[in-house]
């Protein structure tokens, strides 16, 4: 469905007040999703997962320099392409959950993105209330201003929103952050469910141990680097199966791995 | 060197240099504004008078220069004299909750008065001339960068390190020199950079309505009240030069003020 | 003397009459064309109206009638009232009315309506001054009497101006919201006061007087500048011209001058400096101007005629006296040419001996003194800068100090030599410049100026019987032979310009014979408004 | 204790306010040394004795002390009276109300326009973000705010009345017509150059405030999230940008009545539009104390009045605000 091959990304910055320089983001950065496949890129924060989502979305602040390409569905995905396929074929669920107008009732929200992704108007409404509903937000919710929502449902307004657009690709910016365990559980399993109707879904988290139930590949990043794409699979036991050193670290340090990690030697660079 | 600081800067130097020349040249007029060429009355602008003259015959350039430096002295003065009295209140305001709500009483009194009937009114009151003009700017304009700076210092009351040096039994002179003082300064300055194009354009005001500066001193209200009465006589040049004197110096001392704001705040 | 008096009067009205309307039969036809005459001479009365608080002081009121009016000769003359006496003790005025005059309202205007108007004036506390009044009452039906406090002539300037008003106790009377709908027996009536922009005014159809030549009248309150664009687009008939935009104005207008007594003077102190202070703390005295040998030399030096030039820019003529052309000066008291050698004279024989830097001293004392002039007036700027230099040849300093106001009457006006403007229709002003009971009295006489015999003439002039008699004193006052306030007697004045009034009127507009203005710039010139004729079909 | 209600309290607040602006303006009335006597009598300065000039000021109640005369204003106050217009010899209630009938066509349609034009100027300013339409509505922004508003006048008087003729040179109505006669389509085009400067003038604070809101909108995470959907710029400038953005709008509009009444009273200046701006100007130089004092207390009451609306009306649209009410 999506590849990206040799993707690298620099952003300006002022080092002082009037001198202006490049910072290398993403560098060389590669992999694929395939439609029914939940794809999970796991990094620490900081390691430019945001940047690369929005990359794939072509909603990058405007002084930015990108070099590689991305092809989408076989055609190569060029800007133009990208904003004629936003909120139709690609779908982003957001990481703050300040993506929600304030200032407007959740259900109506709604019902703009199904207007926006093609629904006709008249339509809109019930796609928009029917989504709501599959993901459990009662009536009250629905007219709720989202301040009046939990962290949990205004989550599952994000997902509705990207449910009416029937997109093809469904990109998850850290959907789990700050939700407890319960809702959790909930988010993901949707996103899971997502995949299983033959979307294509690309799961970006820092949150290894409860992405990989859901995740059929796991890629890992660290400071804009891809150091490994693996299967779910690679992740038991003690790691072995996995090629790089910090993978394997980063596996074993999680607490149900009792902690254990090579800590004194410091992660090997890839050449 | 990205393009928007570039820009930025350029301006800002323009501005300073226009400034600067703008009160340079007039230092050198000496009494050319007050000399009367009884002959060559009226005359449109032309070679040896470039902004032309007026009906007394006197160089409208020479008088624009002049009136400039005076609104520019008037203004830096009642910014000057406005940032105090707002510290002052301020400071005053922190006093106690008695005194506080008398400061915001103050406050509100005077924001809500219409600014100009203000201004007319404490110049009337003082009976005209430059004293009253500077006096009443500051008078009527301190109010809104009061109320800015009693917000920065009830908030730093509440700030830990303040806090932490009254706990080490810190005298609260210290706490006002050492903490205070320095953190509101930077407001101080940013609020008398804004008011200073104000306490300009107000004076002009004052003094087009007749109660500002008296019509001998050749200020730019004072020039343009007086070209008021040629504006249909067809003698345009005696009211557009001075005007757009003084928005070319505001202007200045805008674009002045902006760049500063930000230098502080990038700092 | 006072029966013969009342008969004339009579005749006289009764000719006039006869040839107005013999004027009227003959212009009737080509000339009422124009209905409407729109006038821009400013004056807006914000207060309204109402003659009881001031309106109308210079002569006309307009909507009202007045008792008297002033001839050319500013002899009075008949109006509502056709005779008029003054009892022996020049206490009491004895006025009849005509039988047939009706307010806007065809109701009768009758004595009592007079008899309050009079007495309400004397209360309203405006700037009618009638604070000599005692008491007004209605004798019968068309008699009134009018009991003053004591003998003062000037009072007949009230009989001249003031406007008779509806009494307050009958229907559609006076009342506080007067100013805004006036009810008068005058020629116009007001159709409607847009105030701040103007008025509009329709002929009274009860008016008894000669039927004015306009339907309706349209006065514009505008500033200066507005008017200037009004007349460049045709849209005003006649306006005031301030000096300064006489040029801006169209060629096709006519230019009318009205002569006027608004003048500007130089007052002396004429006391020397003993170290006193009037009540409001000022300084009295100058030993310089109190010498009268400096203040004849100053009188015999300045030339006036270059001062009407530079100053007026040529809108004036040479003033000598505080009323030039008005019955009550002397006509004689004009200098002819600036004489500086007959100057230099008068200085030599006082004992002003010229020092090395060309500066007089008498006895250690220089002739330098200040001459004060209030600030935003720039023809008083000009007028104390061109006769400064005027004095310089002859060795007397004289500088000019520009002052605000207000401290211009708490520092100089007793002390230093000040340049005042003046000028009044009613000899009233002269009392009050030149009596040394006003000294240091306000704006009166403030430079202290006591001559017993010129109190003597005063006084005899505010007692006398008539207004010819009281002339005669006024100019004993002036000038009685052997002293006086003029410039022959102790010169307290020097006197320099009357400012001419300039209006822009349209070419086809005839005001007629226009009399000599007082102060204000405006109103006075539709003084005889009844006489205009629009000439052009 | 009862809860004494918000409203009462801002009520009360006011008062002392408006109690406070009335002392002060008759303070600063009394301390002017220019007497006001003698600006009243002007040319008549020669005929008035001083007995008629003590007439006068105890007509006027200058005679009294101050406190006895602030103490009897209060008391006329209290019984609806606003005292007398010794300059317009007017009840000071029929003053005002006259012209500021007058004034209110002047100032509300400039106000109107003022908050429209500078709403859509800042969100278009917003929208194109560094595009050279922002770049123009900036500058004309901030050289409108240093422009001196009759100065704006006088090149708008010039150029429109004087040179091209097409707006009439001054006041409310073309001359020798009657008020009731005077048709809708004159009084617009009377009033068209005065709103026009006074809008040109009052644009600059709402569309710099707008356009501030609108750029850190087009930024926030709930824009990408629309572009994410496929929404375009104006579409989201339209949906959620207007609504943040009329915030910072409707609070500036409201407070900006003081700032306007200034400007109102410049511009009837220079047009000669016989409102209530010059009858202000013309009892503040002539010392007319009750009927300065009313103004005074008047615009002050609108000023807060503006005030209390945009906090009730930013209550009402932001619904965070709403629910602690």
């Amino acid at each position: 469905m999506l590849q990206i091959d040799d993707l690298s990304l620099q952003l300006p910055y002022y080092a002082s007040w009037w001198r202006r320089q490049w910072a290398e983001v993403l560098a060389g950065v590669s992999l694929d999703v395939r439609p029914g496949e939940v794809h999970a890129v796991i990094g620490a924060s900081g390691a430019g997962k945001s940047l690369l989502a929005h990359a794939l979305m072509g909603l990058l602040p405007a002084p930015h320099r990108q070099a590689g390409h991305l092809t989408f569905k076989g055609q190569p995905l060029t800007a133009a392409r990208q904003r004629q396929l936003r909120g139709r074929e690609l779908a982003l669920i957001p990481q703050s959950l300040s993506a929600l107008d304030p200032l407007v009732r959740s259900q109506r929200q709604v019902r703009w993105a199904a207007q926006r992704a093609g629904h006709t108007a008249a339509r809109a409404p019930h796609t928009a209330n029917q989504a709501l509903a599959h993901y459990q937000l009662d009536e009250r919710a629905q007219q709720a201003f989202p301040h009046q929502l939990s962290g949990g449902m205004a989550r599952r307004v994000l997902t509705a929103m990207a449910h009416v657009s029937s997109a093809q690709l469904v990109i998850a910016d850290e959907p789990s952050v700050g939700l407890d365990p319960q809702q959790r559980d909930r988010v993901l399993n949707a996103l899971a469910a997502l995949a299983r109707e033959g979307k294509a879904v690309l799961l970006i988290s820092h949150d290894l141990r409860h992405a990989l139930p859901i995740a059929q590949r796991v890629t890992i990043m660290r400071q804009g680097r891809c150091l490994e794409t693996a299967p779910a699979a690679a992740f038991e036991g003690d790691g072995h199966a996995l090629t790089t050193r910090y993978a394997q670290a980063l596996w074993r340090a999680l607490p149900d791995n009792h902690f254990t990690s090579p800590v004194t030697q410091p992660a090997p660079h890839v050449a | 060197m990205s393009q928007p600081r570039l820009s930025a800067l350029l301006s800002t130097a323009l501005a300073g240099l226009l400034l600067a020349s703008a009160l340079i040249a007039a230092a050198g007029l000496g009494d050319t504004p007050r000399q009367m060429h009884f002959d060559a009355r009226l005359t449109p602008p032309n070679l040896d008078f470039w902004f032309g003259t007026d009906a007394l015959g006197r160089d409208v350039a020479a008088r624009t220069l002049a009136g400039l430096t005076l609104s520019f002295w008037v203004g830096s003065l009642a910014a000057l004299f406005g940032t105090l009295i707002a510290l002052g209140m301020a400071l005053t305001a922190m006093l106690g909750p008695r005194w506080d709500a008398l400061v915001s009483l103050v406050i509100d009194t005077l924001l809500s008065v219409p600014h100009l009937l203000l201004l007319l009114m404490i110049a009337f009151a003082l009976g005209g001339g430059t004293h009253a003009v500077i006096i009443a700017v500051a008078l009527s304009h301190w109010p809104s960068l009061a109320r800015v700076l009693r917000a920065e210092l009830l908030h730093l009351r509440q700030a830990p390190y303040v806090q932490i040096s009254q706990a080490l039994g810190k005298s609260r002179g210290f706490i006002v020199r050492h903490h205070w003082i320095p953190q509101v300064l930077p407001h101080c300055l940013v609020g008398a950079l804004l008011l200073f194009p104000h306490a300009v354009l107000h004076e002009a005001a004052l003094s087009f309505l007749g109660v500002g500066l008296s019509a001998e001193q050749p200020a730019i209200g004072v020039l343009l009240g007086e070209s008021m009465r040629h504006v249909s006589g067809g003698d345009w040049w005696l009211g557009v030069f001075p005007g757009a004197g003084l928005l070319l110096m505001v202007l200045c001392i805008q674009r002045l003020g902006e760049t500063l704001r930000r230098a502080w705040a990038a700092r | 003397m006072p029966t013969a008096l009342r008969t004339k009067p009579r005749l006289r009205s009764v000719s006039i009459l006869a040839g107005l309307s013999v004027l009227c039969l003959l212009s009737a036809s080509p000339a009422t064309a124009k209905e409407t005459l729109t006038l821009a001479i400013g004056g807006e009365p914000e207060q309204g109206f109402d003659p009881l608080i001031g309106w109308g002081q210079y002569g006309h009121p307009l909507f009202q009638s007045t008792l008297l009016t002033q001839g050319e000769d500013f002899s009075p003359r008949a109006a509502l009232a056709t005779d008029w006496s003054l009892s022996d003790d020049r206490r009491t005025w004895q006025l009849t009315l005509r039988d047939d005059v009706r307010f806007a309202d065809g109701t009768p205007l009758t004595a009592e309506d007079v008899a309050y108007t009079f007495n309400a004036a004397a209360e309203a506390g405006g700037r009618a001054d009638l604070s000599a009044l005692k008491h007004a009452e209605a004798v019968n039906e068309h008699r009134v009497s009018l009991t003053l406090h004591a003998p003062r002539i000037t009072f007949i300037d009230q009989l001249y101006s003031l406007g008779i008003v509806p009494a307050a106790n009958r229907d559609n009377g006076y009342d506080e919201g007067y100013g805004r709908k006036p009810l008068g027996s005058g020629p116009y009536r007001l159709v409607e006061w847009q105030e701040g922009e103007q008025l509009i005014v329709e002929r009274n159809p009860y008016f008894t007087g000669p039927t004015p030549p306009f339907e309706r009248l349209v006065f514009l309150f505008t500033g200066e500048d507005t008017t200037l664009r009004a007349a460049q687009a045709g849209e005003v008939d006649i306006a005031s011209v301030p000096p300064a935009l006489d040029d801006a104005y169209p060629e096709t207008m006519q230019r009318l001058v009205m002569q006027s007594i608004d003048n500007r003077g130089i007052l002396f102190p004429t006391v020397p400096d003993r170290g006193e202070s009037a009540s409001n703390g000022a300084p009295i005295g100058n030993d310089v101007t109190a010498d009268p040998a400096i203040r004849y030399a100053i009188n015999r030096a300045l030339d006036r005629d270059t001062l009407v030039e530079v100053a007026l820019n040529g809108h004036g003529r040479a003033a000598f006296g505080p009323a030039d052309g008005l019955p009550w000066s002397r006509p004689n008291e004009t200098l002819d040419a600036p004489d500086l050698e007959r100057a230099a004279a008068i200085l030599d024989d006082a004992g002003w001996q010229r020092s090395n830097d060309g500066l007089r001293e008498k006895d250690g004392q220089p002739a330098r003194f200040r001459l004060s002039y209030p600030s935003g007036d720039i023809t008083r700027q000009w007028l104390a800068e061109a006769s400064a230099e005027m004095l310089r040849p002859l060795g007397i300093d004289m500088q000019p100090t520009r002052r605000p106001w207000r401290e211009l009457r708490r520092e100089a006006m007793h002390k230093d030599a000040v340049l005042f403007g003046w000028g009044s229709r009613s000899p009233q002003e002269v009392y009050t410049l030149f009596h040394s009971r006003h000294a240091g009295d306000g704006y009166f006489n403030s430079g202290f100026y006591a001559n017993d015999t010129v109190d003597n003439h005063l006084d005899a002039a505010q007692a006398a019987a008539s207004v010819e008699q009281a002339n005669r004193h006024w100019r004993n006052a002036q000038w009685d032979g052997d002293t006086g306030y003029g410039a022959r007697g102790d010169a307290a004045w020097a006197w320099l310009v009357n400012l001419d009034h300039v209006y822009a009127a349209d070419a086809c507009l005839d005001v007629g014979e226009l009399g000599i203005a007082p102060h204000g710039h405006g109103w006075p010139i539709t003084a005889n408004l009844l006489d205009w004729r629009w000439t052009c079909p | 204790m009862p809860v004494i209600c918000p409203l009462c309290v801002r009520l009360l607040r006011m008062a002392l306010v408006l109690l406070c602006v009335a002392g002060l303006t008759f303070g600063l009335m009394l301390a002017s040394p220019i007497d006001p006597i003698d600006a009243y009598l002007g040319p008549q300065i020669a005929q008035a004795s001083t007995e008629q000039r003590e007439m006068i000021a105890a007509r006027w109640g200058f005679d009294q002390p101050p406190l006895v005369q602030f103490g009897h204003w209060l008391g006329q106050l209290a019984s609806g009276e606003m005292g007398w217009s010794h300059v317009y010899n007017q009840p000071v209630s029929e003053v005002i109300a006259q012209r500021f009938q007058r004034s209110l066509a002047l100032l509300g349609l400039a106000w109107l326009l003022s908050t429209l034009l500078g709403f859509a100027l800042g969100v278009l300013a917003g929208v194109r973000d560094q595009s050279p339409l922002d770049r123009i509505i900036n500058s004309y922004a901030y050289i409108t705010a240093a422009t001196p508003a009759f100065w704006l006048a006088m090149l708008g008087l010039l150029l429109f009345s004087v040179t091209l003729g097409w707006t009439p040179v001054c006041c409310a109505g073309p001359s020798g017509s009657l008020s009731d006669d005077l048709g809708l389509a004159t009084r617009l085009h009377h009033l068209a150059l005065p709103v026009a400067t006074l809008t040109l003038l009052s644009t600059a604070p709402i569309t710099l405030h707008t356009r501030a809101r609108m750029r850190e909108l087009m930024a926030s995470p709930v824009a990408t999230q629309a572009f994410a959907q496929g929404a375009g710029r104006w579409e989201v400038a339209w949906r959620h940008g207007a609504r943040h953005a009329c915030l910072p709008a409707i609070t500036l509009a409201c407070a900006s009545l003081g700032e306007l009444f200034g400007g109102v009273m410049l511009i009837e200046q220079v047009f000669a539009y016989p409102g209530l701006g010059r009858a202000t100007v013309e009892a503040a130089l002539r010392s007319d104390v009750p009927l300065l004092m009313a103004i005074a207390l008047f615009t002050a009451l609108l000023v807060s009045l503006g005030n209390a609306t945009a906090d009730g009306l930013y209550r009402l649209i932001d619904p965070r605000l709403r629910r602690q009410g």
